[in-house]
């Protein structure tokens, strides 16, 4: 799976995207999150505040979404544009 | 009409007034300019804009063609800027025109406050001392 | 900063976002241009406006000092053309600046919606054949 | 007195503006509107569908505005600007 990272959530990770080979039981954006944070500290960092959105390819989804007909899934902080 | 820019280089207004001057017999044309401001407590040095390209482009497609729709713009032009900005350059020029001043302005108003909570871009105030990635306010 | 122009010479829009974009670190401009527009019925050779000169400045000043007040606005500029135009000319220009975007919408529809009902001008539509008052609405 | 008209009031009546000399009796802008009507049919035509406004030195007021101390007066259809 591609995973892409922006802004405050891109620089603790220290990494705007990778690809990242799930394991099979992950089926949906909670169940992503939840192994990520499992993985590694420096994702638990990133996620801890849980002040952060997700877009599977290209539109914001909730934490139940299932990801298997996802391409890339982006996860950065509330936007500030404008 | 509709017109989407999301560029790097610096936001020529005059311009975009001078193309809409040739073409203006809409009635009612309404802008917004969003400009880099000055720290309450500190100097900014620079306004870094980070953004999701392939996302922002598709959610500032979808803004513009909803209020086209809704309010029965007869132009709506978005332009958003990213990359390195200074105090008092433009970050954002919205420009909705129509036969009647109202729909102008509530469609305005509606294209910057969906992107404002909506589109992905992203602001880093960096001062002298210090960075700080912008959070979300209204 | 308060500037109120009634002129008969053509409206820059340009040169006045020119202007603007020199000095805009206000955070929210908001621009409203009015301009003529063709008739459903017929078609328009040119929009007279007539204005009662001394009235206009006294009732556009005071719309510009309520506004900048109400609304907490750094910068409030009005500008009125009379005399005659052609379609797609600019008849009117208001431009709002303040640091938050809602203070500079706001002020912005309450100018043009006041101006619209009290300032004194008057437009009448020549046709090719016949002349008309235009008759207040909203 | 001196008194202006506007657009297509000043079209009727064929004037831009005129000073007149105004009775002892004339104390409101109503009382001179009635003048005026009496005065010629030409202000009869101008103010017969009283979609008129009146301005005393440049604030609109009332029929009932006592004239006074006004020093102009300004009679004009309802504004269409902006």
């Amino acid at each position: 799976m591609k995973l892409l990272y922006f802004a405050k959530i891109r620089e603790v990770i220290n990494k705007s995207e990778e690809i990242l080979e799930l394991p099979q039981n992950i089926n949906t954006t909670g169940d992503l999150i939840k192994f990520l944070t499992e993985l590694d500290d420096i994702y638990k960092n990133a996620f801890s505040d849980k002040n952060f959105f997700i877009a599977c390819d290209e539109e914001v989804v909730e934490m139940d979404f299932l990801i298997k007909d996802t391409k890339e899934i982006a996860i950065f902080p509330p936007v500030t544009g404008g | 009409m509709i017109e989407i820019k999301i560029q790097s280089k610096a936001l020529n207004i005059s311009n975009e007034m001078k193309k809409i001057s040739k073409l203006n017999a809409d009635g009612a044309t309404v802008t917004f300019m969003g400009s880099v401001r000055d720290l309450e407590y500190e100097n900014l040095e620079t306004l870094e804009i980070e953004y999701f390209p392939k996302m922002a482009k598709k959610v500032l497609n979808k803004t513009a063609k909803d209020a086209y729709k809704n309010w029965n713009l007869s132009r709506c032009i978005i332009i958003h800027r990213y990359g390195k900005l200074k105090i008092g350059d433009p970050i954002v020029l919205i420009i909705t025109s129509s036969p009647h001043r109202k729909e102008a302005f509530r469609a305005n108003e509606y294209i910057i406050d969906f992107l404002k909570t909506n589109a992905p871009f992203w602001k880093k105030e960096n001062t002298e001392k210090k960075s700080y990635w912008v959070s979300q306010k209204n």
